[in-house]
């Protein structure tokens, strides 16, 4: 099988899930006659008709809702937003009607918001965010952020399974930049399974999303130094998937947690309160976190570069808690 | 209030019905009022006096197969559409029941099969969630009306507007019912908007408006019906405005001072129960001993219920941790 | 389409400023579409091709104490206004700049002394906004008036709604202009609303609805001019249709096959600056010659301002963490 | 003078305020003839007047995009949120518009938005949340959450007088529960500053909101059992207080961190990641954290007791956090 991009490994698996399942459709800004602002969804309309490839008036909070609607009736709708950064104006209807209608009524809510996020293309403040922690802290809700062509691939499937919400976060950075070959149609990526992305004995990388790369680019440089760094891709970001995150600091010692939204509560401050709290005997050195400063996501590219984590940074930390 | 009296189709039973039905639910609203003011029921109550007849008679004119999202006055609704009383009340309690097992209050249930879908506290949001509902039928090639509600206050909220497009530019079988009560909480309507009439906004969104006098049973029957119509040959949304009064504060614990005494006055004078059974009785449809065994049996069975979700256990506190998450694929 | 053609109130001087004012929207826009193709602008490009008319025929119609908030394809707006041209080039270029100093893209740009409120990306956002300006302005005792723009798919913002809204019901000086180019991005018109004529939403609110010509100057700016004037005495909020179309992509990385070639020329043959010019030239307000001069003037500043531009340093990359929040009380 | 509760205390701060400052003004939904639902704005409107005491339409985004537009122009609103629950209605103004104005544009944005939060009242899962994670995750806003009347009186002072976007976070089941004596009219808390509301030297207890007085509560009770507990106010949630968090472990060597809201990604996370990454060296045990389980607030009054924190539970982790 030939490679495919980051990008075809959503579309293939997003037309795999329409082809196997009538209830699954899309809905969604310029998704359909345009194929989408990046192109996942195009020749989608052609092949599943106007029902299921659906060009929706410019109002988040109506896709979202209207999502929530027809999964109630048993659909399973694929939300796309143009940019995640938009997701705030469907905010209300994620967080109180989608997340919390299985713990009120046992009503399940199959659906799926999916759309690029991240930085790394000079998009400016509104098409660079890294809106995942938000919903990691809104019980209800599952939230993933695939790092490879692969995970994109098994967790775009997963997500349309799922009975809940699930919040599926694409890295634009990655669309055209990533490529692999994909396993078979019944390949799937279990939600709430963190992958160990390197092995390793120094130390532990907690990483997501375009951080992966950094933090393997990290590791690689490192072992040239002697050390021996383990990267942990959590790849689902809510719920944590706790036992590979214990199991490996357990191994290292040392905690590094990368990612590329903003400090202060981004997902890492919840991973290094497990550890703190759970693998508090097993830690050799202070938990540190790379990520984005607190600041919006500048536009101008050195101060775009200047914001985002690398695998500059990334090895600076980890040399520093390496030598700790 | 421009209504047509429109040319009488319903049967002598089904005006029963529609009277019985409002009835019911003018007594539950009693008895929950009681229940309140004697300290059992949790959280807040929001009286349904004045609404029934949008409720009931909206309901009243949808197929089983419709899909029906209430809002919090819409006690009348939910009981059309064979949603348990009994539970319904335990629900009030805070005891547990099958709708919510007391994690949500008020009448934040619903039913799949009975193709009643939840609401929230936050208004507005089960107009796209409906639009949304209508869509899937749509798609199952089912001819499935989707209908709900909204209140004079909530018809301003980001969520109607985006929700009633949709299904406008959609073009989907949805039906839109503005509860026009003339207050939304302390506010009265010449604060909420510049409108004279609520059924204005139809125009802005190219879908028909039906203006009706919320306190006539029939003619909100009439008008739903011929709005499901519309919608199940594919000519799209209907808005409704129903206009009617809240007959009581916002919430129970609110004594509406701010709500001039003849507007009460005069809106008592139109209650959409006595209306209707004057009517029933005046057109010889029902007789005075039919009423009298009507509202006993009625309170009856409201007594009963209530008496049930008296004797139901409160929640485990163990159970408040399960279930955040639906199993499986 | 429903314009009316208004009587003629402006001055010859005033005529050749909205002629001037169009020609350099259209001169810059050329000019960033021509960096944009050498790879020297960051992000995206959204042209004003189409939009000029109804960009500087507003923005003219306003007092200097009036408050603007420009949407995307309003550059001749801001250019109206004063908002400095060279500036603006360094914003596009990612260049050091008054502005955002770099931080923020595209026309993402305002200045409290011009009263210009910078937008987001976010769609729909700014009308609350310039609603809560014109809301200052009246606390403040200002008989200023508040004017925003909104294109025909973010009419269906949830935030449009709110915003006219509180408007109308508050009766705030404030002015909705929709740029009405017939898409939103791919989307046609007829998938956004079910509407006919996009100033039915007016009724909606209670203002007045009012329908241009969107690539006729003089009636945009008299549709503005008196609007304002309503609004200033106090009669509240006007909403205004100008129809245009949009001549290019949505971005300048978007080919627009969707678009049928006979709209674009169908409007290409509208073009509110060609138009603008043969009026003033069959009227004799101005001769071949003055326009020759005034479009050399206008490349010339223009090429001036973008060498400026491209002549600007990128940000310091330490300055990327300053400023997050403001200092004092 | 004579002890007020902590609602009469946020509404004497709230007047004063806009006695002192013209330009101060509030808006909200029932705020002016019926004085808000919990009646904190009473008699405003007679003494303020329509202009500055605005009852809007029922429409949380226009609310606060009007805030903003005000702000802009030079005035300091004060937006009510009827419930801090209904503020996801208003997410996208708040978190993109408001929040990133001043760092895009340098242009101030003065306004509060200020509204009761949390639990103990059986006001279900819409009238109970504790929003306030997903603000101080933000960029931009600042976020404070009061625990006593004097702080909420001192603490609405400084947020109308900061230039910034600024929520605050009445707790609603201490708004009649609390009395104190205020200070004189020139008082005010400052923004940022965490507050030491009872010394200790076994063990500190970082914590906000209501669960102060349960947290007091429990340090009482172990001080019985010859624990001695230091107890943290955060008050102000973000940005955090660094130097009071680090100051009080050099002190105790041990953190339990406290909240209502729920656990994955609350505010706690962050005051742990904190310690985890800058006091390391200083723990002597795992950072622990006492908080409402990952669902949504249940209703029923025993489920709500089971979903809170309170004294008991607080009582129970310290004791095996101080024997640790
Ligand atoms: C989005 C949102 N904002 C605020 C509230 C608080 N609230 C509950 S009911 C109500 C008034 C509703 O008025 P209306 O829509 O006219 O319905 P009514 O109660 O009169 O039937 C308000 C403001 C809410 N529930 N949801
Ligand atoms: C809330 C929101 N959703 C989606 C987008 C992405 N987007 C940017 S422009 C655009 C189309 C806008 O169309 P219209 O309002 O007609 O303005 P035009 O570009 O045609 O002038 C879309 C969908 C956005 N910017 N904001
Ligand atoms: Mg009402
Ligand atoms: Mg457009």
């Amino acid at each position: 099988m030939a490679e495919v991009t980051y990008l075809e490994a959503i579309k293939t698996g997003l037309r795999e899930e329409m082809q196997r399942d009538e209830s699954v459709y899309m809905l969604g800004e310029d998704i359909g006659v345009y194929g989408g602002a990046f192109k996942v969804t195009a020749g989608f309309l052609d092949e599943f008709g106007p029902m299921r490839v659906i060009d929706t008036p410019l109002s988040e909070s109506a896709i979202v809702g209207a999502a929530i609607g027809s999964a109630l009736m048993g659909q399973r709708p694929v939300a796309e937003m143009q940019f995640m950064d938009f997701i705030t104006c469907g905010f209300n209807q994620i967080v109180n009607m989608a997340a919390k209608m299985h713990y009120r009524n046992h009503l399940p809510v199959p659906m799926v918001i999916r759309g690029p996020s991240g930085g790394g293309t000079h998009g400016g403040p509104f098409h660079s965010q890294n809106p995942e922690a938000w919903f990691a802290h809104t019980p209800g809700l599952k939230v993933v952020a695939p790092s490879t062509p692969t995970d994109a691939y098994g967790l775009i499937k997963s997500a349309i399974r799922d009975n809940n919400p699930v919040l599926y976060f694409e890295h634009k950075y990655l669309y055209r930049r990533l490529k692999e070959e994909l396993p078979g149609r019944d390949y799937t990526v279990p939600i709430g399974k963190a992958r160990v992305a390197r092995e390793g004995t120094d130390l532990t990388i907690y990483t997501y999303g375009w951080m992966v790369e950094q933090s393997l680019l990290a590791a690689e440089q490192l072992a040239g130094e002697d050390t021996s760094i383990e990267v942990v891709d959590l790849r689902t970001v809510h719920p944590l998937d706790k036992e590979t995150i214990l199991r490996s600091i357990e191994k290292t010692s040392k905690a590094l947690i990368v990612h590329e939204d903003t400090r202060t509560l981004g997902v890492g401050a919840e991973v290094a309160a497990i550890l703190a709290e759970e693998a508090f005997d097993m830690l050799d050195g202070p938990i540190v976190r790379v990520t984005a400063p607190d600041t919006p996501v500048p536009f101008s590219p050195p101060l775009e570069q200047a914001f985002l984590p690398n695998a500059e940074k990334i090895v600076a930390a980890a040399r520093r808690l390496a030598a700790y | 209030m421009t209504t047509e009296t429109p040319a009488r189709t319903l049967s002598r039973q089904q005006l029963i019905d529609l009277y019985r039905l409002m009835l019911l639910t003018r007594e539950v609203d009693n008895r929950v009022r009681i229940l309140y003011r004697q300290g059992k029921v949790t959280g807040g109550v929001y009286s349904q006096l004045g609404h029934e007849a949008i409720s009931v008679g909206s309901a009243s004119a949808l197929r089983p197969t419709d899909i029906l999202a209430p809002m919090h006055r819409d006690l009348g609704a939910h009981l059309v559409r064979g949603m348990d009383l009994r539970q319904i009340l335990a629900q009030l309690l805070a005891r547990d029941n099958v709708y919510t097992g007391g994690r949500d209050n008020a009448l934040h249930i619903g039913d799949q099969h009975l193709r009643v879908i939840p609401q929230i506290s936050h208004l507005g949001v089960s107009i796209p969630v409906a639009a949304g509902a209508a869509l899937a039928a749509r798609q199952r090639g089912e001819d499935s009306v989707a209908l709900t509600y909204v209140g004079d206050g909530a018809i301003n909220t980001g969520d109607f507007h985006e929700g009633l497009n949709f299904a406008a530019a959609l073009r989907l079988p949805f039906i839109l019912i503005i509860e026009n009560n003339q207050f939304a909480y302390s506010t009265p309507l010449s604060q909420q908007t510049a409108l004279d009439q609520l059924v204005r906004r139809a125009s802005g969104y190219g879908v028909p408006g039906v203006r009706v006098d919320g306190n006539d049973v029939v003619a909100v029957y009439e008008a739903v019906a011929a709005a499901a119509e519309r919608a199940r040959v594919g000519d799209g949304p209907t808005l409704i405005e129903a206009v009617t009064m809240r007959m009581r504060g916002h919430s129970e614990n609110d004594n509406a001072s701010y709500v001039p005494k003849e507007l009460l006055e005069e809106w008592g004078a139109r209650d959409p129960i006595e209306r209707m059974e004057r009517q029933l009785l005046d057109e010889g449809m029902m007789s005075p001993d039919d009423a009298a065994r009507l509202k006993a049996e009625i309170a009856a069975e409201v007594s009963q219920a209530a008496d049930w979700a008296e004797a139901q256990p409160l929640p485990e506190p163990e159970s408040a941790v399960a279930g955040v998450y639906a199993e499986g694929e």
